[in-house]
């Protein structure tokens, strides 16, 4: 059940390359979030302003649920991104969500609480939960984010850690500067592996295949892998993953109208015909997608 | 203040019911074809109950899949969409989604199109044995031959020979709808009224595109997509203007509405019902808003019944009509 | 950075020379009719000399006063306007403008309007034998006969014989400025090439209106006015990107716009000159910008030579054509 | 010479009745206005935002030559006068401006200047002028605003009195709520006549009427005659002066578009014909006009 509010802007606080912070109040939003999701935001400078017109999507970087927050990642990319990096604190903007199917965590429940019993069956079957320190099985995931799609990253590896899966990210970018989350996902007390394209910071090349690297290391097998980034890299995650049999989820972006899958605006292309990007997914098996 | 009862400020209830084409509607406003799908994704936002009707998603007689991304391109103050008639055809439709709408009370209005005369009249066929139609809408706007660049409803001829082939189909009320891409929407609103059109609606798209600059090419995938939202308010307003004095049938009035004041436009421009397009994009709520603005503004006037302001600023009304092209 | 050159990346200026129906311009960016008034008006905002040219006001054979106020209404992202081709009349633009407008070097394209074939073709002889004129723009959207409702550019041979009697009495280059209230705006392109049109500009505006819903009547004093402005822009660069594949003539691409990436739609769509309209009453300055931002532009992408980006978003660049009606 | 800057608020007061009074930082602007004047302004939120597209003129309330500030009163109409007046100081607003012919002021100099000559003949021919307590002449001044219509006069009775004329000013609205200019009139020390329609506050009725009432006191007799208000009260008000052979000038409102004489978009109508209320106006001496 997705939400319409009018919420304030409770902080905004510029991080480096033009990415900001933004907390904004949404209680209902904030209660009933799944990582993944999206909120749809009118960015426009009036109520009764008809420029810009549609609403941007922008995925839940992360809740904090007791506060009724919800915490967005934003690259000002273009006039309405930008716009809403330059809201001060205490002004509103109104929201639509939460959005979307999200990721299927592991060892969740909710919505997609089926299809994540059936993966953890598979992921028994490949091998790859494996004893952690207490005895217990602890799935191992990877998170991998590129440039800004690390952000809906941080709102998953905080909940998977949550229900104790260990988790390792893989983030990457073009430099250090413009590199993303490492503060997040540090504070969860998770293995980092960093990539820049230049080298600036971590790995110099590829995060995907610095990923591949890390594949290559006995034991360091994880059971999922959650992927969000440029087109480019997910194409390159698939690969591996498929290559190597690992189950994958991708988050995927696309020019949206309604963002509640009334408009077949969004379409990518799924095995079986077109797919919602904002209902359908933003989230999609890999095997759902046809490249 | 619900279904179409407004509470007028003596206390007495503004009434926002009309009447279309023989179909009692609880109030003016319906939701335009392709924009709100089949009901379902907004029925989580309020009750479909409070609508006047709902236009579904275009439907022909074999599934389309549609065209390939981007399919949207926002433009100032409005859209191009591109979505290339993507639907399951009109057996899903009539598996899939009717039986979800006959639950509500509202009108439902399939909205058919095709590639052919026949395809048109073949799915006006299917659907007229089906319980819970209020009415068809039949695009007129889509290709005749792929590539052949000829639309049907750019032509009077072909737009009433459409007409005239899914009346013979159907016992239900048919409403054309046009399509804006034209010199003389007059000349095509009369030929399918006398084709036998119970109604008309109006504007469908107007034909535009955008280009990526540093990609150096077209952003939509299918190169052009139909223009809608608040940029083409003026131009549909007009149409609307011009149609309803020229015809007898009831117009129903859409293009850029977004709230009351819009849709007051519309209605006393001419048109018996309007209906909420891109809007519902922007605003999962804008019909509803639309009605209860409605209901708003009858109180403020002291107008007790929607009727009375259909057609309020017709040339009979203002007393001049429109004497030529002098725009500047 | 002015005369029209943009320094480059590598130190060498980027050329934004064209070259339009044998006039040479510094740039490619005019200041559409109409909204630039004789020029007079924005003399004191800027350097009229960094303009690639100035088209005038509409001018008719006698004064015309216009048409009774409200003239302009906005409209999202858009206006309509009717201001009723209120001028002096040619001989006040020969006596009292073109004296100013010699002063710069630019190109000054006269507009040129009338309600009969004659009319026009006795303007294009007076302004044939002025010094100072580089080409006349011939409005064809305006009335054939007021009340009439047939405009000379809704129809492919009046609008042909509009130009042909133009050409007749002018050696000056003669644009035909087309309308986009038509079906098929490509056979009216062909048509006034054939008749000898030297370029083609396009668009003038949509046919529109706006009601006041409280006065419950039209608001502008002429009942309907003409739609421009970022509102119209995706409907233009659709219009310039159909006929500049279908003409050999250059096109001037106008409608919408206010930045040098609208200006560059309008380019890659196949414009070899572009105008800006509407954009001058928001920003006086926005031509220049335009300019600026084209320079710009091409430094990024290390473009030498604007005339590399005429048409490159045609077909036969991208690779594709387009397939038919089928936006949605 | 116009000016197009970027202005900073400065300040922005509620009055009563959905009037704010803002104060712009527009150095150019403030040093060189003439009263009658205004400035044209865009009211959106964003530069690259399309609507709404217009900018909306605003007449030149007073001016703070010192702190380069110009100040405007307006009244929330529609969605660009609220989107104005919800501006928070600080932010900026762009402005084109002092556009338009002003007030024809008496003694005064600049481009009005040669009529202004003309009038003070005229002035002593109609034995308006008298002396004042020094014994210089005096010349007597009516300014009548009915509404928001009282904004433009502020400025001009300030400049009248720093010339040496008498001014009395005639201000009327609906109720005592919706009176303007109140506190600007009463500082410049002079008469203020307060009308209101329901006579909460002043003469019960029109300000017209109560103006009539004063020109039948002898000794009473304006040798000039400024108004801005309603086209019903400028109608009014003509024809009094006509009847009383006043010399008088009218501030007329049109829906703009340039603002700068270019598009012929504001036409009213002259006795020549059609004038543009932008640049051969807003100010017009009554007997140019035809009604
Ligand atoms: C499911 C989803 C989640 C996203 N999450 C984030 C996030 O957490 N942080 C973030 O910074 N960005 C995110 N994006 C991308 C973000 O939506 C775009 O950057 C934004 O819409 C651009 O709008 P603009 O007005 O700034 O740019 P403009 O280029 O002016 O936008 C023009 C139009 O294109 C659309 N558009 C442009 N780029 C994109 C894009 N990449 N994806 C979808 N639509 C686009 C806009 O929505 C708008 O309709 C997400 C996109 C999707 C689909
Ligand atoms: C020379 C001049 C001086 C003015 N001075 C003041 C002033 O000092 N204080 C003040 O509060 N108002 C003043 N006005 C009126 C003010 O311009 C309008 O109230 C304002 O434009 C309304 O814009 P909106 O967006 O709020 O309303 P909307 O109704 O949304 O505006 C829609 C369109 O109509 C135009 N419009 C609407 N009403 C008017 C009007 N009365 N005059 C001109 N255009 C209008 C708008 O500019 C806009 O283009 C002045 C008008 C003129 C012409
Ligand atoms: C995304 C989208 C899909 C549409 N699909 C259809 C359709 O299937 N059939 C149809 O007749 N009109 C379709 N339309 C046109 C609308 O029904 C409506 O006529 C038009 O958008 C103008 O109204 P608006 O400006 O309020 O959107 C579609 C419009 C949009 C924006
Ligand atoms: C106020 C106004 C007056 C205009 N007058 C004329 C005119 O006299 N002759 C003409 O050919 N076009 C005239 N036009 C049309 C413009 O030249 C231009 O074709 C149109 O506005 C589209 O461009 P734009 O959207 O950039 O304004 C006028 C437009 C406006 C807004
Ligand atoms: S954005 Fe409308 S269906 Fe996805
Ligand atoms: S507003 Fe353009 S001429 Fe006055």
């Amino acid at each position: 059940m997705p939400f319409q509010c009018e919420a304030r802007v409770s902080e905004n606080r510029p991080l480096d390359a033009g990415v900001h912070l933004l907390g904004l109040e949404a209680p209902e939003i904030a209660a009933s979030a799944r990582p993944g999701q999206f909120v749809h935001i009118r960015c426009s400078g009036g109520e009764d302003f008809r420029d810009p017109l549609l609403r941007r999507p922008i995925s839940i970087h992360d809740v904090d649920g007791a506060a009724g927050r919800v915490l967005l990642m934003v690259r000002g990319a273009g006039r309405g991104t930008r716009w809403l990096n330059a809201l001060a604190p205490g002004s509103t903007v109104n929201l639509l969500g939460p959005l979307g199917r999200g990721f299927d965590r592991m060892g969740g429940s909710g919505a997609g609480a089926g299809r994540e019993d059936a993966f953890r069956v598979e992921a028994t079957r490949a091998g790859a939960s494996r004893a952690d320190a207490t005895g217990a099985v602890a799935p191992l995931v990877f998170v991998a984010g590129g440039g800004i799609g690390v952000a809906p990253l941080v709102f998953l590896a905080r909940r998977l850690v949550a229900s104790g899966s260990r988790v390792e990210a893989f983030v990457g970018a073009r430099d250090a500067e413009t590199l993303l989350g490492l503060e997040a996902f540090s504070s969860l007390d998770m293995l980092v592996h960093i990539a820049t394209d230049d080298g600036s910071m971590g790995y110099h090349g590829n995060v995907v295949e610095l990923m591949e690297k890390t594949l290559a290391t006995p034991g360091r097998w994880p059971a999922r892998l959650y992927a969000c980034g440029p087109r480019a890299m997910l194409g390159r995650i698939r690969r591996s993953a498929a290559l190597g049999g690992i189950s994958c989820q991708v988050s995927l972006e696309e020019r949206m109208g309604c963002g509640v899958g009334a408009c077949l605006g969004c379409a990518c292309r799924g095995k079986e015909g077109p797919l919602r990007v904002c209902a359908d997914g933003p989230v999609f098996w890999m095997e759902e997608l046809s490249w | 203040m619900v279904n179409g009862a407004a509470a007028n400020e003596g206390g007495r209830a503004a009434s926002l019911e009309v009447m279309l084409a023989g179909i009692r509607l609880k109030n003016p406003v319906l939701v335009a074809s392709g924009t709100f799908g089949y009901g379902r994704e907004y029925a989580g936002w309020y009750d479909l109950n409070r609508l006047g009707g709902i236009m579904v998603k275009g439907t022909t007689l074999h599934p389309r899949q549609g065209n390939p991304s981007p399919r949207l391109v926002e433009t100032p103050s409005g859209i191009l969409n591109a979505v290339g008639l993507q639907n399951p055809g009109v057996d899903a439709l009539i598996d899939g989604h009717l039986p979800f709408l006959r639950r509500f009370e509202l009108a439902v209005i399939a909205n058919i199109a095709g590639e052919s005369v026949e395809e048109y009249a073949e799915v006006a066929a299917k659907l007229d044995r089906e319980e819970g139609v209020s009415a068809l809408e039949v695009n007129i706007s889509c290709p005749n031959v792929r590539g052949g660049g000829l639309a049907f409803g750019t032509d009077p001829a072909t737009a009433a020979e459409v007409i005239r082939a899914v009346k013979r189909h159907t016992r239900l009320p048919v409403i054309a709808k046009l399509s804006p891409n034209v010199t003389d929407i007059v000349a095509i609103a009369r030929s399918v009224e006398e084709a036998g059109a119970d109604a008309i609606s109006l504007i469908n798209t107007l034909v535009g595109m955008a280009i990526d600059i540093r990609a150096r090419k077209p952003i939509l995938g299918n190169i052009m997509g139909g223009l809608s939202g608040p940029a083409v308010r003026p131009v549909a307003v007009r149409m609307v203007w011009q149609v309803a004095q020229a015809v007898k049938v009831p117009v129903i009035g859409m293009g850029g509405i977004m709230t009351a004041e819009d849709a007051l436009e519309f209605i006393m421009a001419g048109a018996t019902a309007v209906a909420v397009g891109t809007a519902n994009l922007v605003n999962p709520r804008a019909a509803l808003e639309v009605i209860d603005g409605l209901g708003a503004f009858m109180n403020e006037q002291g107008i007790g019944d929607i009727t009375e302001l259909i057609g309020a600023a017709l040339p009979e009304h203002i007393g001049r009509s429109w004497e030529g092209y002098d725009d500047y």
